[in-house]
Order: C-alpha cells, then structure tokens, then sequence
C-alpha cells in the first residue's frame, strides 16, 4: 500500500474531527504550501465514494455524513425531525428558489400574510438569513438560505435543488422588484 | 341524522393558507390541470365553498370575501360577450390568476421535493463524537482610530467619575451671626456692620463666610423692623443701628 | 472496486454516527444473519490503517479516532478578522497617551488589573513594545507603541493624536452625567 501523503491525512483528520462542515478555505489555511485542499478533497471524496460514510460538499464546505441510503439501517439513533408546517415549508422553498427575497416578496406570492413565528422558525433551523436589503422604497431586508440548509437537505449547491419548469424564466415578481 | 348531515358539510377553512391557496386546494382536488386551468371553473368552485361555509355560519377571513367579490366580478366579465365588458382584458387577468396559481403549485411541490431529499439527523448522520481541533486565531485585528479615541474618553471620564469626599468646612452661620447683632447691637449708635464678627477667625474663607452671615442676619433684623441698616456709597461700609 | 458488503457499510457507518464507543454485541445485533461483527469491525480496521482516521477498539468498544500523530498537526486557522476586547482598547489607548507607561500605572487609570493576555494581544498585534525603565522601586518595564501602530491608525506621528479638549469637541468624550 502506498503511504498517504500528510496533506491528504490532515485533510481527512480536520473534516472527520468535526460534525458540523469545515470551510474549505480553512482547511487550504492548514495545509502547507503546494498542496491545493479542493483537489485532496475531491480525491478524498472518491476514497468514500460507496462506503457506508461520504464526503459531502455543499457552498465550499467540506463534512462527513452516514451514505443516506443506509438510513433504514440506523433507525436506532435519534432522530431530530423537523416539523415544518405547510406555510414554513412553501416559505422556505420560496426563500430558497428565489432567494434573495424579501418578507413582502413572500406574502405576494402566497397571496396571505406571514406570521412573525413561521420566519422565526426557519431561522431558529438556521436555515434561512437576513442578507442585505432590496434597494427599494423602505430598504426592506432580503432573506436568503444557508449552508447549514444545504447540509440539511443533502444538497451540494442550489443548483441541486430540483428543476421546476414553472419558475423557469417566470417573472415571479412585477417589476417592483429592482436589482 | 343531523350530526351526519353537518358532518358532510364539515368546512374547515382553517387549514387553509388564505384564498389562493384554498383556490389551488379546490384546483387540486378537482384534477384540474392547472396548465390549462379554466378560471372560470375555480371562480364556482371558489363562489360554492364560501357560500356553503357561510350557510354554516363560519366567520371568514375577510380575505377570502374580498376574493369571493373579486371571482364573482371577475366571472360576470368573462361570461359577457367582449363588447359588453367593462374590462377589455378579463382574460389576461385571468390567466394571471392562473399564472400565480401554477406558480404557487409549483413552489408547493418544491417543498414537497426538499422533505423527500435524504435529510440531516434523519436519514444523514453526522459524526457522533466529534474531537476538539484547537483553533488558532490569526485574523488581522480590525479596530479604527474612532474607537481608540473613545476607549481613551471612556478611560478617563470613567477617572474623573472617581467621588471626591471634602472635609466639612467650619463655617459661619447665619444663626450664629442673628445671635451675634442681637446681642450685641443693644444700645449701640450707628456703627459698622463689620464690627460684629466674630472674635476668632480661623482662615480667610471662614472671615468671608462671617461677612456673609452678618450681612444676611442684618436684612432679616431690618426686616423684622428691630434694626435699620444703611450704605452712604457703593462699597462703604455698611452702618446699623438698633431700633 | 469491488461493491462493499452491505453489513460492512452498516457498521462503518453505525460506529461513525455513535457519540459514544459502540459495543461489539451492539454491532453484531444490528447485523443480518451471518455476518460477524468482529471480522467487519478488523477488517474496517485494516482499511483505515494509515489513513487521517482510525477506527479503535479498547474494552470491547469501537470507536473512530482521528490519528494520534497528527494530533501537532491539527489546527484550524481562523483568519476572519479580530476585534480587540475592550480592555485591550482602553489599554491600548492609555500607551498611546502616556507612554512610555508602566503596567501598574495602566492598571491604576483603569481601575481595574489587567489580564495578561490583554498585553500580549497588543504585542502579537505589533502595536506596543516594552523600552525602558521606570526608575522606580523595582524598576518596572515602561511600553510604547510602535511604527506599525502608527501605520494602522493612520498616524504620521503621535502628535497626530488629538488632545482630550479637542476629542470632547469632537462628541467623542461624553462626560458621564452625575449620578
């Protein structure tokens, strides 16, 4: 067997040592000049490639997670579901396809007004965040989602989210929305 | 048989999510395809259910009876005949309406989509003991000259803050001095205010302080009517005579 | 590559996601007949030998480790910006007017002692140095700032710092009000 080089073992220590994702720019910040962290991580990915752990990437963040399709098979840890209430959840899907949006934004299109605890709740999940402000009368915040979202839904980047041919080109605001 | 009649006319508008999403609750339910959703349609449907859930006497969101009148107007545009409408372009607010319901369905099954993704703690699980990495904090220290001029402000207010004790001063009282003319002025001519001090004088402000007091204790004998006070000439000497 | 045995995926994973060392009989009773828990838990074993991880057993208990001999290597560099704490602040405001400064006599404007690693966060910063001597009892060590605290505020030189009248014009010195 050939020895592994140190980077690759750093690498795999950092993001194996911790349960939340690691910021690939701080795992390039560990590793000595040279060694390039995005190609010993893309390396690493294949190693657990149809093992029962994977490297998961998702927004440039690097994590070890159980292969989902042994789900069944760990039924005994605790689960953490999330209920989300039908409003939370078209809420959250809205946040996440047209992100950024702001509250109006997401009242207009649902046609019925938000309780304060729906956007409380996605945000308490540290789901979604307030990200600067749409540059319009009243500077309303904008709200997009975040990476701990991404991890939670096994998605790589928002472009995994799933193609919906509806919202394809579809002007989903009038043109008060100015950018 | 009465409870199995209301039973069927159960209307639980509370599930719902506001008009439009009663409107694609009903779209749904009636298969309808909402690529080629006929408005016309949803608007009865839309018009029955608030009608039979007002029948039940359910208090309704004034939200939905503003769509209720919206529909009602809107489908009386579209049953005229083009030249007999008050709005040429029914249709195109119609196909909006139709276009924000497909869009609304279709966020709808977006969600549906992100519960069926392999999630976190529930079908993924993390790393169960996960090790302590130390971290070194090497971030360039951000902090601009404004904050360092108020930390300075801050140091020193926060000295001059510090509570000074005094000691007490002896001073002359005004009492001391009304006992001092009272006695004293007894069968007295008229003669200089300031010869009433008293007869020891620790320190100059303890003097001045005397001065002050016997000034004080002659206006109010003066005013009791028991002394009469005058000043030939600004800054003389103030004379008093008992009456 | 060969397609992994499903019971080997199951227990990688089990004892991936277990926050505690996980038993062997637990192991062998989250398997289909047949498979044996020790000849998966040894090979498993072989496969991360070498590796950033290792998969341990001690007392009957399996349990990932991250490898011993990195343990020097692992750091995680946080390289988003600093603020300075407020002590460090005011400290650092004190050298800046009265230098050259004792630390007692820091401490005595302050009103409070200060913690040495305050101290030595201005020094790593390169913002003050020790020079000279008191010529006290004890003869403490005196600090300045350096040049390259004049370069990040901006300072062509310590007159450059505006005087405390000219600060309270500038509504920066807020007089506490009597209390």
């Amino acid at each position: 067997m050939n020895e592994i080089a140190p980077s690759k073992l750093i690498v795999e220590a950092l993001v194996f040592a911790s349960s939340e994702p690691v910021l690939e720019a701080e795992i390039q910040a560990s590793l000595a000049d040279g060694a390039i962290a995005r190609d010993i991580l893309e390396e690493l990915q294949r190693d657990y490639a149809g093992r029962g752990v994977r490297l998961e990437c998702c927004n440039k963040c690097w994590a070890f997670r159980t292969a989902p399709e042994l789900a069944t098979a760990l039924r005994k840890f605790d689960r953490r579901p999330r209920r989300l209430t039908r409003a939370a959840l078209e809420m959250l899907a809205i946040i996440a396809y047209q992100q950024p949006v702001t509250r109006a934004e997401i009242e207009a299109l649902r046609g019925v007004s938000i309780s304060r605890g729906t956007l409380d709740n996605l945000v308490d999940a540290g789901w979604v965040i307030p990200r600067g402000r749409r540059d319009t009368p009243g500077q309303p915040v904008t709200w997009v989602t975040t990476t701990a979202f991404l991890d939670h839904f096994g998605l790589a980047s928002l472009d995994d989210l799933p193609r919906l041919d509806e919202l394809e080109g579809a002007a989903l605001f009038k043109p008060s929305v100015a950018r | 048989m009465e409870d199995q009649v209301e039973a069927r006319f159960v209307v639980d508008l509370e599930g719902f999510e506001g008009p439009l999403d009663l409107l694609l609750e009903l779209a749904r339910t009636h298969k309808v395809d909402l690529a080629r959703i006929s408005i016309l349609d949803l608007a009865e449907q839309f018009l029955a259910y608030l009608k039979n859930a007002q029948q039940l006497e359910l208090r309704l969101a004034s939200e939905y009876l503003v769509m209720a009148a919206w529909l009602a107007y809107l489908k009386s545009q579209l049953l005229l005949p083009p030249l007999e409408r008050d709005e040429p372009d029914a249709e195109a607010v119609a196909e909006e309406l139709a276009a924000r319901l497909r869009r609304l369905d279709a966020l709808r099954r977006a969600g549906e989509a992100l519960l069926e993704q392999p999630k976190l703690h529930e079908d993924r699980f993390v790393r169960g003991a996960p090790e302590a990495v130390p971290v070194v904090r090497h971030g360039e220290i951000r902090v601009d000259l404004a904050e360092l001029l108020r930390a300075y402000a801050r140091v020193v207010t926060a000295r001059s803050d510090v509570t000074v004790y005094l000691p007490p001063r002896k001073l002359d009282s005004v009492e001391a001095a009304l006992a001092r003319l009272s006695l004293q002025l007894a069968n007295q001519d008229w003669s200089d205010l300031l010869r009433y001090l008293p007869e020891i004088l620790r320190d100059d402000v303890h003097r001045r302080s005397a001065i002050a007091s016997n000034f004080v204790a002659g206006l109010e004998l003066a005013r009791q009517g028991r002394l009469e006070i005058r000043q030939d000439n600004p800054f003389g000497p103030i004379m008093v005579r008992q009456l």
